[in-house]
């Protein structure tokens, strides 16, 4: 198996579904000629052709909604936001359209797209190039949300989400694109979309992550073994529909529970983990449920102090693992 | 200008109606069979939706939005089409373009009643939030603008897969203030996409007329800032519909791209059966259109030109108003949806996903 | 003091503002003539005038869109969104302008904006006229939401909303619009923003609601004390930011937390309500943190049989207080 | 046409030069010292922007994105304007506009540096997202179009308080393409407001070249259908420009209502700092543009009229480059922002609120 970076491990999986099936297509701003703002569909123009390779007009709402008219009529789109900052003009789309079709038709039309969204921050990107949107999308029933946090995951679950009947949300983090590297395998395989993965055992502390705060947590999980603390990880993997049985029977392990997002925290995913917790293994549980997490700050300033001190990073994680450690 | 060296459509609206030499009918080719049964589902929408109107008054369905005044936009524009091939997404007034397209009464009322067994949403959407996959109709929500980006997806598939079917795609001009109407018509115009965007202006949306709606007074003039006709037509003269509806499937078909069709009339009832119109529009304006009306309009000119006798017109007449009544009758009998049902179709079912490729 | 529905006393309130400052202007679709679509501006055309009652056209992005810049240049609008559900395409200005203008400004400039929004369900209204969006836009800080359930409440928090310097969202239950009725004194006064209210005391499990829902949790609260329970109420009114210190010293209180919300259940506020009590009271606690929710399918059906299914009831309310009780 | 009873400039576009008999700046009235003022606020634009790249490159700013091409359209219409008086909805390239509205050079390389004193964000944007409240320009986003449906919303406020302030917003030909831009407009033509819509038409947005992005290929014959003039412009001569932004100006003021300008020209860099436009443009066509430039081409017109001789030129760059090294050096040794204000101005604070009326 060859180590490949997420960004490979996304374009591998793009590429050989588009070549396993040419009802693939992508469409976006900036896919073609230019492969895309961050690589993702380097070369595709050539291989595939301007048919297949759409570079969208600067407009979100449509870029969403035609992919929609044509998963209807046969087509399997792969639709891409650039940043996924910018996906709010297709929250219509997505959030009442995408996500109702199956449902008010009674079962008669369904939408087979994939919507593909770079999120997250510490790149400086400032406001508008750092959000995390899994909360909002993960709400609204109907629509499916993947954030992988490896390359093995991402090229997996890209296959999957592009062969399900009905729309997914694939988040991927930015700052894991060339950061995060791992084994991948050459060809076909997938990885099962609504299912979270135990990464690390441990019987002291159960973890909750996704994305980039995975790798983070998994840093802060080596220091607290060190400190005779084994921490078990669950990467959420799909965050909606959520896999609670696999977080529920950690937290009743374990007795311990942190979750961790980098998203805002009021709202945040993480509130709807802990509350899944709280309601189904209270008595389980040895200490509150802790959370690290974005402040309540409209989003990530670009300077690199007020950035930092927005980021969740392995020292607070750390911090946070030692007090509910000492409860 | 960008649209005349795409199209013989003249593209700033007002199309002067057929040759006067010919009839009207004559000169579009269409014979005694076809103009009858544009008749017949002009007055079958009308007949259907009065019947509405009534079961809602007599508190057996909560809700009713009307496409009363429309008819002639609807039939006009269904029979340019070609039945099970191309694809329509409608929106909540088009129960004529239904239908055309081969909706049956029975179908329709059991929408309107919310029953179990609704082919558009078996009783989870409104009564005319339409959509029938076997007939190529596309699911409709109530969120107003979204279908026109659908059109222009499904338009895009069928050129991708090199498909000539046309698609067509309505709204009202209120509708097009939206955002993504402007997107659509724009992917629309980049790639040439085999779609048919028609406006229904009826004056109003709701309460807001045309001016406070639509700024410079007409759609159809925003054809040319996207490179493709715009044309306006009377919408209460089916023939004069079908004429440009016509044409516009027939550039569409071609490859020659997509056209805008502004058909104007007027909203005959209130804008559902939620709305109180006296509190923004006057008695004698509605009189005004009533004369103008598509129904009595084309009865007119059937018996005019000759082409049916009022005894003919009668027993047409009397098939529909069979056809009223036995589907409310039977509509209303059918069973309603289940509560055990609500959790259905979130996602596809284990099996439906076994069975999906 | 008069008696009032929750639609009068919010039309005073309004009448009340556009009367004391003229900088107090109203827009949104059928708001004039036609007074909207549920008569909240009944009148106000007539008063005011189109210049200050503006019938817009039917773009609910630039209608949040312009009522921003009109705040910037001194105006002190009260947009309409004729439905939450028809919010969505205005969610790029209201989440990524209005929530973010003071804080990537630094605070140079600020957006005084009211953003109304009927919203909720059981009103046959359908997938698309009877949604609930507080989860959605309580998460975005910048944004403070509101949800009163009571016309006393409704009167003040709107006047404390349009006075207030940043953008407010203000929902309105369609439920209780003409439902609701309670006393509300003629003349100004305001309701404080960011504060919840104990509506009834208890000592055996607190009961955490807002808008429709409170009532219900009410009614059900009646049916607990007959059987001995006695349980605390608490209306949140404001959504974000959310007044925790209320919520949990009364959950402190009684040990047992229930909450209550008629969204969709994955990701509803009320998952940050619960993950805020099992962060900080979880030693208090006797029992889990119970949910009762809408489910999580994408809207709620028009046919009364699956709309009564998708809505929360005083009965579902009594069975988990009594399920609560005797944990 | 809707266009034509509103506005005395030719809505369909390109506009003749001004008589040949004047020189041009005479036929606008324009006399030595607003023509050197124009090409001192052109070329600090410039001269800032080299010395962003500058010091991007030597690692001391992660980002930067240019104005490069489009000083001749950002000048032209900022002479246009009331400084302090009337307000301006930038975008991120507009580093000349908010120049000539008063900005200084350490302002703008505080921004750059993304100090904590930066007056358009302290530090929390990304260089180019200008906004600065003293000289009425509004802080933007990233979020391309919104501005436009602000604009709309000042111009609104300015007509309800009976003032004849202006308001200016401009974006690049891809932002039209966004619904937010077809509500403003549609907006603005309804209410004739107060407000011009500037389109810096570059030939690009990032890799999408104008037959992708915008159908029929004409911003300006976009107008029509809103009721306003829509007018071309060769957004590389300042005062071509300058003439028809002043007339847009007049219009506004006067209450006849929006205009929209596009104004072509090209953009002489990558996208931004984190662009590589060889992927998708080649040089020659570069090449081509780069004779066209406005920078050469105003310079050129100066010495020709015998407005201003090389030595006067020589004296205004070395103004010029003294302010740039003088911004630079200061601005690179201000505080930076500090991790304890990052919950600041979430909402009002305490005391804010009890001044707030
Ligand atoms: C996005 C959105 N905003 C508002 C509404 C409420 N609404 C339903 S129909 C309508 C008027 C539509 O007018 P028009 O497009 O002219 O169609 P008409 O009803 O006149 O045929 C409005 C405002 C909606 N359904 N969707
Ligand atoms: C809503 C949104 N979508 C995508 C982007 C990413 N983006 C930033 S600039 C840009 C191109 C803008 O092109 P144009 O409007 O022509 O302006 P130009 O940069 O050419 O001056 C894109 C796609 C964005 N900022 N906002
Ligand atoms: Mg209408
Ligand atoms: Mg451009």
């Amino acid at each position: 198996m060859a180590v490949k970076t997420m960004i490979e491990a996304i374009r591998d999986g793009l590429r050989e579904e588009m070549e396993r099936d040419e009802r693939v297509f992508v469409m976006g701003e900036d896919v073609g000629p230019r492969g895309g703002v961050f690589g993702v569909t380097d070369g595709f123009f050539k291989q595939f052709g301007e048919n297949r390779v759409i570079d969208a007009p600067l407009a979100e709402s449509v870029i969403a909604g035609a992919a929609i008219g044509a998963a209807i009529n046969g087509m399997r789109p792969v639709a891409e936001m650039q940043f996924a900052d910018f996906s709010h003009p297709a929250m219509d789309q997505i959030m009442n359209e995408a996500a109702k079709i199956r449902y008010r038709s009674n079962g008669a039309f369904n939408v087979p797209m994939v919507v593909r969204m770079p999120y997250g921050g510490g790149i400086h990107g400032a406001l508008y190039h750092s959000q995390s949107v899994e909360a909002l999308y993960g709400h609204i029933p109907g629509l499916t949300v993947v954030i992988p946090s490896n390359p093995y995951d991402a090229k997996g679950l890209l296959k999957a989400a592009i062969r399900d009947p009905d729309p997914v949300i694939f988040l991927e983090h930015k700052g894991t694109y060339r950061l995060i590297r791992g084994e991948v395998p050459d060809g076909d395989y997938t990885v099962p979309l609504g299912k979270a993965a135990v990464v690390r055992e441990g019987s002291h502390m159960t973890a909750i992550a996704y994305g980039m705060m995975l790798h983070h947590c998994l840093k802060a999980v080596e220091e607290m073994a060190g400190e005779g603390v084994e921490v078990e990880v669950v990467d959420v993997r799909t965050i909606s529909p959520l896999d609670r049985e696999t977080i529920v029977e950690s937290v009743k392990k374990t007795g311990k529970a942190l979750v961790v997002y980098e998203d805002n925290r009021s709202g945040g995913w993480g509130a709807e983990i802990s509350a899944s917790i709280a309601e189904a293994a209270i008595e389980y549980l040895d200490g509150p449920i802790l959370r690290v997490t974005g402040p309540d700050v409209p989003a990530m300033p670009y300077n690199h102090a007020q950035e930092e001190f927005f980021m969740p990073n392995p020292e607070k994680i750390l911090h946070a693992m030692r007090e509910l450690a000492a409860y | 200008m960008a649209t005349s060296t795409k199209s013989k459509v003249d593209s700033n609206g007002r199309r002067s109606k057929s040759s006067a030499t010919k009839s009207q009918h004559e000169a579009l080719g269409l014979g005694k069979e076809q103009l009858l049964d544009m008749w017949y589902y002009m007055l079958l929408a009308r007949s259907l939706d009065e019947r509405m109107w009534l079961l809602n008054r007599q508190g057996k369905a909560p809700f009713v939005i009307s496409c009363q005044g429309h008819e002639a936009i609807q039939i006009g524009v269904s029979f340019a089409l070609e039945r099970g091939k191309d694809w329509f997404l409608p929106y909540y007034r088009d129960l004529g373009v239904c239908l055309a397209l081969g909706v049956t009464p029975r179908e329709t009322m059991l929408q309107h009643f919310a029953k179990r067994d609704d082919p558009s949403s078996g009783g989870r959407q409104m009564p005319g939030h339409y959509g029938y996959k076997k007939y190529k109709i596309v699911t409709g929500s109530s969120p107003v603008a979204t279908q026109f980006c659908h059109a222009v997806g499904v338009a895009l598939a069928s050129k991708l897969k090199g498909s000539d079917e046309v698609t067509v795609v309505s709204g009202g001009e209120g509708a097009t203030s939206k955002g993504d109407w402007h997107e659509a018509m724009n992917l629309a115009g980049i790639h040439d996409l085999p779609v048919i965007f028609l406006i229904e202006n009826n004056q109003y949306a709701i309460s807001v007329p045309v001016p406070k709606q639509v700024a410079g007074g007409s759609v159809a003039a925003r054809g040319v800032g996207y490179g493709m006709p715009g044309v306006e037509v009377d919408g209460t003269d089916v023939l004069a519909v079908y004429e440009v509806a016509r044409e516009a499937a027939r550039r569409a078909r071609a490859g020659e791209g997509p056209t805008l069709i502004e058909a104007k009339t007027y909203r005959l009832t209130a804008h559902s059966s939620d709305d109180n119109d006296r509190t923004y529009r006057g008695r004698e304006e509605i009189e005004i259109w009533r004369a103008k009306e598509p129904i009595p309009k084309f009865r007119q000119y059937l018996l005019d030109s000759g082409v049916a006798t009022e005894e003919e017109l009668g027993q047409i007449k009397q098939r529909i108003d069979g056809e009223v009544n036995d589907a409310t009758d039977w509509a209303e009998t059918q069973p309603v949806p289940s509560a055990d049902d609500t959790l259905k179709h979130v996602f596809a079912s284990p099996e439906e996903k076994a069975q999906w490729r």
